[in-house]
């Protein structure tokens, strides 16, 4: 199964195990894809082959310790790195037909702001490229604005923005093309704690408000039990997938459920398998 | 710190007062100074009688500049933006591209005094010396984008377009703007350049070759200072907008990966070789081409083949071949001293631009001054205190080379990331440190164009050196040759000095690739 | 009256050396011959015989190395049917008070000359019995400074404003050798057209000589007033004092006269070119000239 | 008191106030200073008029919603950015004064690395711009390369590491001058749970090793308890100090502290601070 052909839209096989839910048709197949980067010390492993399935609408954590391929899995299914072997799949197309869809919204590790463009016109960088309209979506591009708390700062240039502004500036331009897959590579580790918060509550509406299948990466494991459906836990050595771990909890979940007794456990079970005392599947 | 900066300004205006003052006492007092460099007082004193004529001549050396340069850097523009889409297209044009730049106006000026009236001529000079430093300064500049850029447009589906639109275009722009810097004094000098040779009755040039017999270095120098005025200004106007352009054009962020240069991603050795090929034979099929179009008399223009015979066959081949390598054995050493020498210039005044701005900024009218001087109403001075020999044509070389060199330099340097610099101030580095350990890795890139640009410069400074300085090598054989009317041997000196400028280049290249890599 | 016209390729940029062309335009002897001359001006880029050979020029002023060397080593198509000046002004120019009197006193100085005079004055050294090795060459850039100043002892040059811009600028006294009278008798500024030309405009050809020739000899006659008159015409901006432009003048009108008039080119001063042109290594025929317009005049 | 003399070692005035200790000399002094950014829009109050006192061998850690000046308070103790008045002084001399004694360590917000240098290299860094010995520092170097989990790293270049890696560069980077005064701009941001704890006991370890003043900026509460003797708690629009918080746990803390009653009550305490609810002092 080295390489499905490209149109074909692989039956359904959920992931998830929620029996009383439809299966849901599977959004990025990444099948036996490794990655292998050559450097002057010889070839470095980043990634051992892995698969994994993300099913349509699902929100999917990658946790893992610096260093295991969080990143490369991510710029994998985004068709930034080729896979040495195996397949990417995403709705049946390779990445490099998909992203031309505009159906993909992506935020980098590193804001990658364009230093010349203000805020607002930085967020509407995707709607460019992909030939949309800019002024149709003014009042998108002000909202986004609004709910990343960037208001007051349109006109400013990255240069003039803090570090966690200019990582919001990124948000908000991942969302700003209604993406219908979305990767996220740690968008909110230079925010602080209560705006983190908000915009995990922020991220989850527009998640359930459009069924955006959603991977991200993050090292907060509260989070990654907070928002997914599921979560990927990777180790490193060669990077690769350790464990993948459902989370039960109802939608929509409110920030009481970090409080929550369960939450606090399946949290100490992220944990366990991070440390990697978890059983391998 | 403005107090600072009035300070160092305040003793920069004293230094330059002293110095007009010194000036002006060893233009008025000694011998050497009255027939060679006559004190301001008495340069003035000439401007003011010659007002009128100043008038006259200044308005068509204008005129013809800026139309010059507006075709020059039009082209360039668009050439860059070709070449930066179609990078094939770029290897392929590389040949033409240095051919255009590093043939001797020797052989270009009588050529377009043929086929253009009126200002035409000088005009078309001062665009084809345009056009190559405003294309490569403008060209670097699209091509040395920050890798993280370039993943957000590919995963939104842009393409090389995309890219090219909405990142390299604005990313260009400071190096654009260098580009501009560097052409608008070239322009000048075309035009001066043209006039010179062309017999128009206007212009600077024209002014100064019938100025040049009359013995009245007081009028020399003032052609010479206001041309260098004209430059300035030129260089001026594109030097308001450049420190907010580099401010909001270089990144906050370091970046981890290194700007992706030289985007020659040829798909297999064959294209490469190909366009390779392309290269080579391309400046000689246009040069076929043009004279079959212009029904030239090969007389006065023989094709390539003719030039190759001259060289390869017949009875004169040897003697041709021999007074051309010993020419060459005369020129070329001196041409790859003035290289070094020229771009070490541009570099100790780029590390000023860093080090001690203020003194840079001090410098730089003087500079710029050397360098639009028109070297022919330099050569009595510059015979004064070099002598005839090689330092002498060095020093001819330097200032050929220097300018282009040191824009792009400054450019590079100024393009460093704000953060890079903060590493270095926190751990109480100088500013000689930020310059060794920062400045200068971060700015390979410009390091290596300025080197590139410059490489078939050097060349040309020489031949100008030896046909007014010292009479020997190349540039000697070639004007003898002229007054002969041996084209022939004018053409293969011509063609044989391009192939060692595209050496040059190539050479550069070579390095960057290793060193970069 | 209909004109034809006539495009005339100078040598150099406007200066008094070509005033009878510009009297003649001026004074509208060239439309009387039913030509319209079309004046263009030279220069350092300029090369008369190549604007002949592409045909931007119908009739130009040459000099005989270049145009001989053309005829001889290329086979170009020139004919010479007149000579402006006699005797070339082409000299060596010293300070009187260097005491060089021939060019036998040039041993050991150090002399300024234009790269394109070098193989000629090469010639005249060795025809005056100096070693050429003897003497220090450095290239000369039309520029009298290196001699006021003493950086050279003597330089190749015109003597038509060479020594006048030397006294006024430097107060010293300076002296010319002239080729012409050094073994190397020689003119300058011949008249020359393509073979082409000469076969179907010889009319027009001769109605040229014969107006420029009377705008010469109006300048022999009235120069004065022309000279003041051109100021600000011809002359304008071309760097000249009056002073300089009224020796200039005086200086060349002895080296242009000939009792047949100007352009005078007899078999006499013929063989005088072609046996100077054979000492600096160029081998022409009587070919080249052809004095018969001339005698049409 | 708008200009300190630069010389005038300041009296004693511990904002600590654990009185059974001697009271420290103040290593750092920010008296009233403020900094405005001149911005297109007109000028932008990145930080009102703020003073802060940090003694010698303290740490403080610095807290407070995205954008409200963390990162501009510390480029002003570094002497990056000029206060507009006010005076900033580091043992009693101004910043640029003090930094050339090489007595300073940074890691920025961004790590900041040199693209074309390898990580041994990027260390090694400061040592070069300190004019010491690299030759002489290799071992230490290379502890610092092991402490901070990069070993077999050592020649790779900043593009080959992923962003926790770059960020342990930095780390190991602000420690390799051994500073007395340790900045730190949100250093762990990038790193995962675990290995988040690891650093910071190593910190904890370092800075008790060599009394350390170090100022660490976080997102972080418990991380902050958990290191810090003081938490300078900061509000926004403007920028400034809310609250200073002082943390009376014993030294050496231990891991076994984040599952401490007392631990999370006081964690608790700091984020109502940061939610505007703490007392105003
Ligand atoms: N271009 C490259 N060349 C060589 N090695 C690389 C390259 N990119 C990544 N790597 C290596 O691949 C491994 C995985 O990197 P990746 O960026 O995917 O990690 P990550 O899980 O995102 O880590 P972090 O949480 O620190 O961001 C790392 O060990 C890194 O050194
Ligand atoms: N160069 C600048 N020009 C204009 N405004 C600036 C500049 N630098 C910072 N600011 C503004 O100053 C404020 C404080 O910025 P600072 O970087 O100190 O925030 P921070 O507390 O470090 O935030 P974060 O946690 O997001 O890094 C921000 O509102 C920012 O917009
Ligand atoms: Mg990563
Ligand atoms: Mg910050």
């Amino acid at each position: 199964m080295n390489a499905l052909p490209a149109r074909d839209y692989p039956a359904l096989e959920p992931v998830d195990s929620r029996e009383t839910r439809p299966q849901p048709p599977v959004d990025l197949i990444i099948d036996q894809a490794g990655k292998t980067f050559e450097t002057a010390r010889g070839p470095m492993v980043a990634l051992a082959p892995i698969s994994l399935k993300v099913a349509k609408g699902s929100f999917v954590a990658l946790i893992g310790p610096s260093g295991c391929g969080k990143s490369t899995l991510l710029r994998m299914a985004a068709g930034l790195e080729q896979p040495d072997n195996g397949a990417v799949l995403i709705r049946g197309k390779h990445p490099e037909q998909f992203r031309r869809e505009g159906e993909l919204g992506i935020a980098f590790q590193d804001a990658a702001l364009l230093p010349w463009r203000s805020v607002f016109r930085n967020i509407a960088f995707p709607l460019q490229i992909l030939g949309r309209s800019v002024k149709a979506h003014t009042d998108k591009i002000h909202e986004l604005i609004e709910l990343v708390g960037l208001k007051g700062h349109e006109d400013s240039l990255p240069g003039q923005l803090s570090g966690g502004m200019r990582q919001r500036v990124a948000i908000a331009r991942s969302l700003v093309s209604d993406p219908s897959v979305l990767l996220l590579d740690e968008p909110f580790g230079a925010l602080d704690q209560i705006l983190r918060r908000t915009m995990n509550v922020e991220l989850q509406r527009i998640w359930a408000a459009r069924q955006t299948t959603t991977i991200l990466v993050t090292h907060g494991i509260d989070e990654a039990v907070f928002l997914a459906d599921e979560v990927v836990v990777m180790q490193a050595k060669p990077g690769r997938i350790a464990e993948i771990i459902k989370i039960p909890f109802a939608r929509p979940r409110t920030p009481e459920l970090f409080s929550h007794p369960h939450f606090h456990a399946l949290c100490d079970r992220l944990m366990a398998s991070l440390h990697g005392e978890g059983h391998t599947e | 710190m403005t107090d600072l900066a009035t300070r160092s300004n305040a003793r920069i205006l004293f230094g330059t007062l002293l110095f007009l003052a010194v000036w002006e006492f060893l233009g008025q007092t000694t011998a050497w100074g009255v027939a060679m460099m006559p004190a301001p007082s008495r340069i003035l004193l000439q401007f003011f009688a010659d007002r009128e004529l100043y008038w006259l001549h200044g308005l068509a050396t204008i005129q013809t500049s800026i139309i010059g340069f507006a075709i020059g850097t039009a082209v360039a523009i668009l050439a860059a933006c070709l070449f930066c889409l179609l990078p094939g297209l770029e290897l392929a044009f590389r040949g033409v591209n240095i051919a255009l730049f590093a043939m001797p106006a020797i052989v270009v000026g009588p050529l377009l005094v043929l086929f253009f009236t009126g200002n035409w001529p000088q005009t078309i000079l001062a665009a084809l010396m345009v056009y190559f430093p405003a294309m490569s300064a403008t060209l670097l500049g699209l091509r040395e984008t920050d890798p993280r850029l370039a993943d957000v447009v590919t995963t939104y589906g842009g393409n090389r377009w995309t890219m090219f639109r909405h990142v390299r275009l604005r990313g260009s722009l400071p190096s654009l703007f260098a580009g501009l810097r560097v052409a608008a004094p070239i322009a000048v000098l075309g035009a001066v350049l043209g006039e010179f040779g062309s017999g128009t009755r206007w212009g600077l040039g024209s002014f100064l070759l019938s100025s040049l017999p009359q013995g009245n270095p007081a009028k020399l120098w003032g052609i010479g200072l206001f041309s260098s005025a004209i430059a300035l200004t030129g260089y001026g106007i594109f030097l308001l907008p450049a420190r907010r352009l580099a401010s909001t054009t270089s990144a906050v962020t370091l970046a981890a990966l290194r700007p992706s240069f030289a985007a020659t991603s040829m798909r297999t050795r064959l294209i490469r070789l190909a366009l390779i090929a392309a290269a080579f034979v391309l400046p000689f099929a246009l040069w076929s081409f043009g004279l079959w179009l212009s029904k030239l008399n090969p007389i006065i223009a023989p094709g390539p083949v003719q030039t190759v015979q001259f060289l390869f066959q017949g009875h004169g081949a040897a003697a041709a071949r021999a007074a051309i390598g010993h020419a060459l054995a005369q020129t070329l050493p001196i041409a790859a001293l003035g290289l070094i020498a020229g771009l070490a210039v541009a570099f100790v005044l780029a590390a000023l631009s860093v080090l001690a701005p203020a003194l840079a900024r001090a410098m730089l009218p003087f500079a710029m001054v050397a360098q639009n001087m028109p070297l022919v109403a330099l050569v009595p001075f510059v015979v004064l205190v070099f002598g005839r020999g090689t330092m002498a044509s060095v020093f001819m070389a330097v200032i050929v080379v220097f300018f282009p060199a040191y824009v792009m330099l400054n450019q590079g340097f100024a393009m460093v990331p704000r953060a890079a610099g903060d590493l270095v101030s926190v751990y109480g580095g100088s500013r000689l440190k930020r310059l060794v350990f920062v400045t200068v890795p971060f700015s390979t890139g410009h390091l290596f164009a300025a080197a590139r640009l410059v490489a078939p410069q050097a060349l040309l400074g020489v031949l100008l050196a030896e046909w007014l300085l010292s009479g020997v090598g190349l540039g000697n054989l070639l004007n003898i040759s002229r007054g002969r009317l041996d084209y022939d041997m004018i053409w293969a000196g011509a063609l044989v000095s391009i192939l060692i400028s595209v050496a040059a280049y190539e050479a550069v290249g070579l390095l960057e690739r290793t060193v970069r890599r | 009256a209909e004109t034809t016209p006539l495009n005339f390729q100078s040598i150099w940029i406007n200066d008094p050396e070509f005033m009878g062309y510009f009297i003649a335009i001026d004074e509208g002897y060239y439309k009387a011959e039913g030509l319209d001359v079309n004046y263009i001006p030279g220069g350092p880029d300029v090369i008369p015989p190549a604007s002949l050979l592409t045909g931007k020029a119908d009739v130009a002023l040459t000099s005989l190395m270049e145009t001989a060397s053309a005829v001889a080593e290329k086979g170009a198509p020139f004919k010479i049917i007149g000579c402006q000046f006699q005797k070339s002004p082409d000299s060596v120019i010293s300070l009187e008070a260097s005491g060089i009197k021939s060019i036998k006193d040039l041993v050991g100085k150090t002399v300024a000359c234009p790269p394109l005079s070098l193989g000629t004055f090469n010639v005249l050294l060795g025809l005056n019995g100096v070693d050429p090795s003897t003497v220090k060459i450095v290239p000369y850039a039309f520029d009298p400074t290196p001699l006021a100043t003493g950086q050279v002892d003597a330089v190749v040059d015109f003597m038509t404003s060479l020594p006048y811009i030397v006294e006024q600028t430097s107060g010293k006294k300076a002296n010319y050798i002239l080729f012409y009278d050094s073994g190397l008798p020689f003119g300058k500024d011949f008249v020359t057209v393509t073979d082409d030309t000469l076969k179907n405009r010889r009319k027009d050809l001769v109605g040229f000589l014969r107006a420029s020739r009377k705008g010469w000899d109006e300048d022999f006659k009235n120069g004065a007033t022309y000279l003041k008159k051109y100021e600000d015409t011809w002359f304008k901006g071309n760097g000249y004092t009056p002073g300089a432009s009224e020796f200039h003048s005086k200086a060349q009108n002895p080296l242009m006269q000939h009792p047949n008039g100007v352009f005078a080119l007899d078999d006499a001063a013929i063989e005088h070119n072609i046996a100077t042109l054979e000492k600096v290594g160029i081998k022409v025929t009587k070919d080249m000239f052809d004095n018969s317009l001339l005698a049409e005049i």
